[in-house]
């Protein structure tokens, strides 16, 4: 079990590798190699530590140990076949979290941060109804039952493609250099992480490379079906391939923007929720 | 129309018509809120520094003691109401948890020296005032209708259906009272100063948020 | 009985809705506070329509809750104006001589509340004493009253306690109850008045 | 911290993440229950792993003067 976490962990690192790479490439730069993240990951743990003055100690290191439990916990319910309710909750506490990263240290960089963590809200809501209309479909939240589903049926990206696309969307407010990466925008230094240096940072890519794997994987096996471990893994690199010209072809948006656009899709995806209720699945 | 969308009850304690029930979800959000509400036991509050942007001038921003005192009550308050939301089986207990979680949710914030914070209390307050009104009302029409405020028997899908102003309006409460997801109204509470205090708005909002997703989908 | 809950809920959706109305009208914040204690009464009423003694149930915590949100907003509003550190004194109206008016109408209440019983009782008596304190601007030793509160506190719980274990003797809890909830609400009320403003003048 | 407790606690939250591990795989206990050792003792290990490997040879390169 410590193992799969370990090796799902770097997988995640990897991957975020990867898009990096593929960004650079997009735009004729040469970029790190693809094991950068692991590098840096590895770099940040051997840089001395210590906690700012300003900041609440509790809540500073806290914040790291419960990033990492909550993505751990994450991970299990995704192996066990678990609740998906209880993913998409672990998803919305990750947003928490960013604030606490930001809050906690006191710095000003931190907190604008952590206080666009909180604005951006709004890309949890295309989420809600896309699980509503898979749960509409398949009568079950369970992973497993909503895999066991498409064996029977196909996958739900052929009968579902709006609420795949609304699950894409909120992945993609979730990777780097995102369109909608408000919270860690260039003009607030490094947004809610400034802070965070030294293994506190290490601490923080472990959950960023445990967070890409479990958010890939769901989305394989809540819109693909059941996979078996070298297709989930090609799976994961294409997926994050289109993520990465997502990014890259995109700018970053202002906040304001960036809530429009998810208040919009949002509303798009109430209106796809009615139908599939009212229409498909009376 | 889903059954068991928190997963089986792990435990039910039937405590006269109160009761209280685990499912694998409900577990899963009590814990986090138990975790938070330790952290904020136990850590202090930060000092914040202001900056002016574009000048090299910085402060930080003292917490008088009796202040961080009674915000840190506040916090715990809204820890401990938002766990008993987490894991009430009964409807109308959800929704005086949920009220409990906006009052202490604008106390935490009511304390601090400032009047950008005061403001935004003060207007957040009126907002969760406002939202008791379909919160409760979600309820009573939830009782009128099923003739029980039990979610256990809401779960065994042998009562009558519940109408969707019911859940509507017991979701419009919730969103009223804790504003998540739409924390952009409570944007100007966040720059309050001490962190694990005004962490504890948010979470709890977010807690209550997800919980009332569950309640919805039960009857 | 269905068709008048349906005619009942329309009323009071019907009231809430010009009351929300006249929310988003409003723009002064006090006054915006005031309409929001009115639109509260809706939430009871909806409550109320349930009929049944669970509704009578629901409707109490429903009004602590709305009475606890209502004083919490009030005090932020006194912070956030600056004008908490007027100082509150005494009632001080011509009408009322500190002379035996006060002192008849506040046996009337108390009495009445009495006979009532119960939470209303506890609430009809509470305002008698609250009256009475103000009017006279007497200072109470607010140690004994909360001693009496939590005395009567006990004996409330003591007597559910009798209820669980011992229902042959229901009546003596029921009276014990009532007696403690009525003392109980009296004392924490006579507290409220006395304490208004305490840490001042 | 001093290194010697640091690498204490890196030593027994590896123990609790290999045994639960192994226990799970002979059957002895159900996946929620590793599930909660592992949440709970993996971040832990993680952050203390991090930290043996600098902690306390030396005090911080550059002293912190606070803002």
């Amino acid at each position: 079990m410590i193992a799969e976490l370990i090796l799902a962990t770097f997988f995640g690192l990897l991957l975020l590798g990867i898009h990096r790479k593929i960004i650079a490439r997009i735009q004729r730069r040469p970029g790190p190699p693809i094991w950068q993240e692991i590098l840096h990951m590895l770099k940040f743990s051997f840089k001395t530590t210590w906690i700012p003055k300003t900041a609440t100690p509790v809540l500073f290191v806290g914040v790291v140990l419960i990033a990492i439990g909550i993505w751990t916990a994450a991970f299990y319910i995704l192996v066990s076949g678990g609740s998906i309710l209880v993913i998409l909750g672990i998803y919305m506490l990750h947003k928490i979290v960013e604030h606490g990263f930001g809050l906690s240290s006191g710095s000003p960089y931190g907190k604008y941060g952590g206080v666009r963590s909180v604005i951006s809200a709004a890309s949890e809501i295309p989420l809600f109804v896309s699980v509503a209309v898979i749960a509409v479909y398949t009568h079950s939240l369970d992973l497993s039952a909503i895999m066991q589903y498409q064996q029977v049926h196909g996958p739900l990206l052929i009968i579902a493609f709006p609420a795949a696309c609304a699950m894409f969307l909120v992945i993609l407010s979730k990777m780097p250099f995102g369109p909608f990466s408000i919270v860690e925008a260039k003009e607030l230094v490094s947004g809610y992480k400034t802070e965070h240096f030294g293994i506190w940072r290490a601490g923080l890519e472990i959950c960023n490379g445990l967070k890409t794997f479990v958010l890939l994987a769901v989305f394989l096996a809540v819109f693909i079906g059941p996979l078996s471990l070298p297709w989930l893994l090609v799976g994961m690199i294409l997926l994050i391939v289109i993520l990465a010209f997502a990014c890259a072809l995109t700018p970053m948006m202002s906040p304001f923007d960036s809530v429009t656009i998810q208040m919009l899709v949002t509303a798009l995806m109430l209106v796809y929720a009615a139908i599939v209720l009212l229409v498909v699945h009376p | 129309m889903i059954n068991l969308i928190g997963g089986v009850p792990l435990y039910v304690l039937e405590f006269g018509d109160e009761l209280v029930y685990f499912t694998p979800y409900t577990i899963t959000l009590f814990l986090l809120a138990l975790t938070f509400t330790v952290l904020v036991l136990i850590s202090r509050p930060e000092k914040q520094v202001d900056i002016a942007f574009g000048g090299d001038a910085y402060r930080t921003k003292e917490i008088s003691v009796s202040e961080m005192r009674f915000r840190r009550f506040m916090a715990i308050a809204c820890g401990l109401a938002t766990m008993g939301a987490m894991v009430t089986g009964d409807i109308f207990n959800f929704t005086l948890f949920t009220a409990m979680v906006g009052i202490t949710n604008v106390g935490i914030v009511a304390a601090v020296k400032s009047l950008h914070v005061q403001d935004a209390a003060y207007q957040y307050g009126l907002v969760a005032l406002a939202a008791t009104v379909p919160l409760f009302a979600g309820a009573a029409i939830y009782a009128a209708v099923t003739g029980s405020l039990s979610m256990i028997e809401l779960m065994k899908g042998t009562l009558p259906a519940v109408p969707l102003i019911a859940k509507g309006m017991l979701m419009l409460g919730v969103i009223g009272e804790g504003m998540a997801p739409f924390y952009a109204a409570k944007a100007e509470m966040f720059r309050a100063p001490g962190a694990p205090y005004v962490i504890m708005c948010s979470l709890s909002s977010l807690l209550l948020f997800l919980r009332v997703v569950e309640i919805v989908m039960l009857g | 009985m269905w068709g008048q809950y349906s005619y009942g809920i329309l009323v009071v959706l019907v009231a809430g809705v010009i009351a929300f109305y006249a929310l988003a009208r409003e723009r002064d914040d006090l006054h915006k506070l005031l309409l929001l204690d009115l639109v509260e009464i809706v939430a009871i009423g909806i409550i109320a329509l349930l009929g049944t003694d669970l509704a009578e149930a629901l409707i109490l915590p429903g009004l602590t809750v709305g009475i606890a949100e209502l004083l919490a907003l009030s005090q932020i509003y006194c912070t956030k104006e600056g004008i908490c550190e007027r100082p509150v004194r005494g009632l001080n109206i011509e009408v009322i001589a500190k002379g035996d008016a006060p002192l008849i109408i506040s046996i009337f209440l108390i009495a009445y509340g009495i006979i009532l019983s119960g939470f209303t009782g506890g609430g009809v008596a509470g305002l008698g004493l609250i009256f009475l304190f103000i009017s006279r601007m007497y200072r109470e030793d607010i140690n004994l009253l909360e001693m009496a509160s939590g005395i009567s506190w006990a004996l409330w719980i003591f007597a559910f306690f009798v209820f669980m274990f011992l229902p042959q003797y229901w009546f003596i809890a029921l009276m014990g109850a009532a007696i403690g909830i009525l003392l109980k609400v009296t004392a924490k009320m006579s507290l409220v008045g006395t304490m208004w403003g305490e840490h001042r003048d | 911290m001093k290194r010697t407790t640091v690498v204490r606690i890196f030593w027994a939250g590896a123990a609790v993440c290999v045994v639960a591990s192994v226990l799970f795989f002979m059957g002895i206990i159900p996946l929620p229950v590793c599930a909660a050792l592992l949440i709970v003792a993996f971040p832990v290990t993680v952050l203390s792993l991090f930290f043996c490997w600098m902690a306390g040879e030396f005090g911080g390169d550059i002293p912190f003067i606070g803002y």
